[in-house]
């Protein structure tokens, strides 16, 4: 298949090094007012549908299945159940900062109490024989918030 | 949580309650240049030389070489050396500054040249060139680094003959 | 082939740094759409969106509108192309048995670095590192077309004075402005022979446009606007392999959408164009590229006045991309830009009489690709 | 209405961890080359072209015209798609409409990928949201095993019997030239394999790959004369439900695949599927989905899966074998990844599927999976639609 073009012993491979692609993500109406909450109130808002009346977290415009605007805001949780977890052992480079991410870690999603979707957050733990499925969790707030999802430092037992 | 837990936003502007979360994306590459690449990027750096290749059928010279031709869409391996002079065939004068991805400052020169005996043109840039007098039509010739390691930055730039 | 119209279209306004998500952006350029053609979001059959991950920020960039498009229980696609690429993927679905299709593009350009972006475009083995992007690359192209056909920094200047003044008369258009030769030529320098007020904003929007099959479009649309011709083409992949100086691409694509749309003499037949002038030089290339006028004439062709407002072609009445580029989008504004002439909607930048209009979206490095449609009041 | 449209021509790489020889272009071509020796073509004989991969793998933006040195693009028409684990049916489903809409003849649908440019997970992360849940997320492995925990605790299910499966896929793969993991396994050595994330063991995950698939698609008419036994498209359904990973989707079942396999079903009119379908090439990214997700494609009932596989029914010999070719389990070259199942499948109608060929298969099913957990399901028959 190769032909006979380029015998060449070596294969040169191309490194790009760390090219840092900056974004400034917009958070527009509705996940500015959710961040706000998180950091100003430390409350967790979701937004309800005025047709089927499934409450949505992270909060957005649109229920998909209805294609209808949500306005109505509600507040959810702080607690929830756990819905899927997995702990995290395989090592990866971290897509923001290009360096080894630590593990393990756990990666939960959280059934917030009066929510019908669930939030993907971490657990403050990393024992498997620990956590289960259903378990009731609770989000711990940052003492120092900005207005990110890290305004919730992470879930833990209760 | 884990030392050196991931993330993404790095900063928040709220513009009247409005928010604006600065992130980045930031993985590293490793390309494969494969054989026929690597055999030119090896010529830069071993022999300071500039090779082409040569497509069986329509006989076009390319450079920088590619393992298929892709007006006939035949596998090429007629190597043809090329000199490290040529023409330019046309030029810009970039004004603004890219740190993340220009490899010089501003006000740098980009430029189309066309080698002896190749039938593409190299893109590349223009060095030690007063900006103000490049002209399309003039000769120019491929400046090597001294440290060169298999790469298209091998020839630091093409300046004026 | 069966025939198919365009029976809704839908705009946002383009600005910088428009405070929505993109979800937002196209929850509003489809029920907008939606509205035009006096449709619920249960009467669309099929869904193309139209993103691309670098400029989203986010690989799978079509996961983010996904409930916004309307695509909960609907077979959906994506193309990563620009919009008038993905409208030509909306129309295939129509054609093959869904009655109607939604296309729906958006873009966030002002997020991200446009710069290091479309540095990505580039090859990573060779050129990538030289840290080319769409506007030095375009530059060389620019130079390359002026210096070979003695087309003059004047002549592009013009186009640019035509659109965003055109653009006035647009209350999408991101970029309205009364401007002279004079002010053109005096903008900054970007990269040389382009300026400033020669290159097209970064704009954030969303463009929707709805297609259905003969017998669905007689059903609902009450101006349904047909689809006569379209084609897209592809140049080679390094700017050196290229001719700069002309698009082969361009004219190929256009040959087959005239020919599909029964045109032999575009600057007669066509009572419209809107074109896509990422930068003014690209203007002038394109008429060539068209068959609005010959190799080289692009300059002469835009001093004749005769592709402005009130001229017997004229293009870009909406302002074109010099005055609103969405990227990924703009080429599927073209295309309601071309609509909204046909039905006789469009305001005050209204092209008196139109019946049959052009469109076009370019893709990629110093539009390597081309995509060209003929719109049409007359079945 | 659609024009019949077929698939007669398939070409791959041979696919593994690391293709230092070639670059992306010349791997594209590689099996370009080879669908069109498959077809009896040759680039002329193309009208247009679709190609996808995900651009984060190889960050190589505008990827269909950088691809044209190996797709052959040059001035012809080219359209790039891509929505994650799912773009190769998506490329190969746009491959389908070039030619049914009418407008075109015989055209060339390239799927394919390099991982081997980036850190896969890496990579994958960043399809998440990145103010919600790009920090939380653990590339595509993290929400399968989750899925399986929940399984497990619901029917009783058992690491084995996911185990079962990655033996059958990885065994299956030994007959296929093509596959990247060509090693004979045992349950006891995927029960020993590393955890990766619970209940999810090495051997219970696909690997990344670099390769490539095309696969040629021509209308009626030109079908019939370029391929002895043409395998025809009869449907194409796919759910993209969800936006969000946190959304309901997978918890017990693959939500997104039970609506597209039961809506392609119903196009297709089949009423039984462990019955009326002969083979089935499924995008199984772990070895559990090949376990629960039999339930979503509704072959069985719910719970009742482990047991089907237990007694072999998805085996090579079994009633409704699955994943010939080995499936994603042996090779996993992510944009590409479900075009093979489509092109595998479709050898299987054309009969030239060599040694993992299951005999008289007349109507063959492939899956792709991606993204937010959404599902495309394609119908191939031996017959016209």
């Amino acid at each position: 298949m190769a032909g006979t073009a380029g015998e060449t012993p070596e294969l040169i491979k191309v490194h790009s090094g760390a090219v840092e692609v900056p974004y400034d993500w917009h958070c527009g109406p509705y996940w500015s007012r959710f961040f706000r909450g998180l950091r100003d109130e430390k409350k967790i808002y979701a937004t309800k549908c005025p047709s089927c009346g499934r409450v949505y977290i992270p909060p957005r415009e649109v229920c998909g299945p209805c294609f209808a605007r949500m306005d109505e805001w509600v507040e959810v949780g702080p607690e929830g159940v756990i819905e899927m977890f997995t702990v995290v052992r395989l090592p990866y480079t971290n897509p923001s900062t290009g360096e080894p991410l630590s593990v393990p870690y756990t990666d939960v999603y959280v059934r917030l109490d009066g929510a019908d979707t669930s939030l993907m957050h971490w657990l403050d733990e990393t024992d498997e024989k620990k956590i289960a499925v259903g378990m009731r969790v609770r989000a711990v707030f940052r003492d120092k918030r900005t207005g990110t999802m890290h305004d919730i430092e992470h879930f833990k037992l209760i | 949580m884990p030392e050196g837990k991931p993330e993404t936003i790095f900063d928040v502007v709220d513009k009247a309650g409005m928010l604006v979360q600065k992130g980045r994306i930031k993985v590293p590459y490793t390309w494969a240049a494969g054989k026929v690449a690597s055999k030119f990027l090896v010529g830069l750096r071993d022999e300071r030389r500039i090779y082409g290749i040569r497509c069986p059928e329509c006989k076009t010279v390319f450079v920088p070489p590619k393992k298929l031709c892709h007006k006939c869409m035949v596998e090429m391996s007629e190597w043809v050396e090329l000199g490290d002079e040529g023409v330019l065939e046309t030029f810009t004068i970039v004004h603004y500054g890219e740190p993340t991805v220009h490899p010089v400052q501003p006000p740098f020169a980009y430029g189309v040249v066309k080698l002896e005996r190749a039938d593409t043109g190299m893109v590349h840039l223009i060095g030690e060139a007063d900006l103000a007098s490049l002209e399309e039509g003039q000769r120019v010739r491929a400046v090597f680094n001294d440290i060169r390691r298999g790469h298209y930055l091998d020839i630091k730039y093409f300046k004026p003959v | 082939m069966e025939r198919a119209a365009i029976v809704g279209v839908g705009q946002t306004r383009y600005e910088r740094s428009k405070e929505g998500i993109v979800a937002e952006l196209v929850y509003e350029a489809t029920c907008r759409a939606l509205d035009d053609a006096g449709m619920k979001i249960g009467d669309i059959d099929s869904v193309v969106t139209v993103s691309n991950d670098f400029w989203d920020g986010r690989t799978i960039s079509c996961m983010a509108v996904a409930d916004a498009a309307g695509c909960y229980g609907k077979d959906a696609s994506t193309v990563e192309c620009d919009g008038a690429f993905g409208a030509f993927y909306g129309l295939m679905r129509v054609l093959s048995g869904y009655d109607t299709t939604l296309v729906v593009a958006h873009s966030k350009v002002s997020e991200g670095n446009p710069r290091i972006i479309t540095n990505a475009a580039f090859d990573p083995i060779y050129e990538r590192s030289l840290g080319l992007d769409a506007i030095s690359a375009s530059a060389l192209q620019a130079r390359a077309y002026m210096k070979k056909f003695g087309v003059t920094e004047e002549q592009c200047a013009l186009v640019s004075v035509k659109n965003h003044r055109n653009a006035r008369n647009n209350p999408y258009a991101h970029v309205p402005l009364d401007i002279s030769v004079e002010d053109v030529m005096k903008s900054p320098k970007l990269a040389d022979p382009i300026k400033v007020l020669d290159a097209s904003p970064l704009s954030d929007g969303a463009c929707a446009v709805i297609f259905a099959v003969e017998s669905a479009a007689a059903k609902r649309a009450k101006k349904p606007v047909w689809v006569k011709g379209v084609s897209h083409c592809t140049d080679a992949y390094r700017l050196g392999e290229r001719d700069l100086t002309y698009s082969i691409a361009l004219e190929s694509a256009a040959r087959r959408a005239y020919q599909m749309a029964g045109i032999t003499d575009p600057w007669r037949q066509i009572d419209v164009a809107e074109v896509y002038d990422a930068f003014s030089y690209m203007e002038l290339m394109w008429y060539e590229g068209l068959g609005f006028c010959d190799r080289g004439q692009g300059g002469r062709l835009i001093e004749s006045g005769k592709t402005g407002m009130a001229g017997e072609l004229p293009v870009n009445p909406s302002g074109g991309v010099l005055s609103a580029h969405s990227v990924l989008v703009a080429g599927l504004a073209r295309i309601a830009e071309a609509v909204l002439q046909l039905r006789g909607e469009a305001g005050k930048r209204q092209v008196a009489g139109a019946r049959t209009a052009l469109a076009q979206g370019i893709n990629g490095i110093c539009a390597q690709q081309h995509c060209v449609w003929i719109v049409s009041t007359e079945q | 209405m659609a024009r019949r449209t077929a698939i007669v021509g398939i070409g791959q790489t041979y696919h593994c961890a690391r293709r230092d020889d070639v670059n992306g272009q010349e791997l594209i071509n590689e099996a370009v080359t080879r669908a069109l020796e498959d077809a009896g073509l040759t680039m002329k004989d193309i009208d247009a072209i679709v190609i996808g991969n995900m651009d984060h793998f190889e960050a190589i933006n505008y990827v269909d015209g950088w691809s044209v040195d190996g797709s052959g693009a040059f001035m012809r028409p080219i359209m790039k798609l891509t929505t994650g684990g799912t773009s190769g049916m998506t490329v190969a489903t746009a491959g389908y409409y070039h030619v049914a809409s009418g407008f075109f003849d015989v055209v060339l649908a390239i799927g394919w990928e390099m991982n081997s440019s980036s850190d896969t997970t890496a990579a994958i992360t960043t399809c998440c949201q990145p103010l919600i849940e790009r920090d939380f997320f653990a590339g595509a492995i993290g929400p399968l095993a989750a899925e399986y925990t929940a399984y497990i605790k619901r029917f009783g299910a058992t690491e084995e019997d996911a185990a079962l499966v990655s033996v059958r896929d990885h065994n299956n793969a030994l007959n296929n030239p093509h596959a990247h993991l060509r090693t004979r396994i045992t349950v006891e050595d995927v029960m020993k394999s590393p955890v990766l994330c619970y209940p999810i063991k090495l051997l219970d995950m696909c690997p990344r790959s670099d390769g490539a698939c095309a696969l040629i698609y021509a209308c009626e008419g030109k079908a019939e004369k370029l391929a002895p036994r043409p395998a025809w498209v009869h449907t194409i359904a796919g759910s993209r439900d969800f936006v969000y990973m946190g959304e309901p989707f997978q918890h017990e079942e693959l939500i997104t695949l039970e609506r597209a396999s039961a809506r392609a079903y119903k196009r297709a009119g089949i009423t039984d599927p462990l019955k009326e379908i002969d083979v089935m090439e499924l995008y199984l990214p772990a070895s559990t989905t090949g376990v629960k997700w039999m339930e979503s494609l509704w072959v069985c009932g719910r719970g009742e899966a482990p047991r089907l596989i237990r007694e072999g029914v998805f085996n090579m010999d079994g009633q409704l074998p699955v994943n010939p070719s080995g499936g994603p389990l042996a090779t996993n070259p992510i944009g590409a990844t479900a075009m093979i199942r489509v092109g595998e499948a479709a050898l299987q109608i054309m009969g030239k599927a060599g040694d993992r060929q299951v005999p008289n298969v007349r109507t063959a099913l492939a899956t792709a999976f991606g993204s937010c957990s959404w599902s495309d399901v394609t119908i191939l028959r031996d017959t016209k639609p």
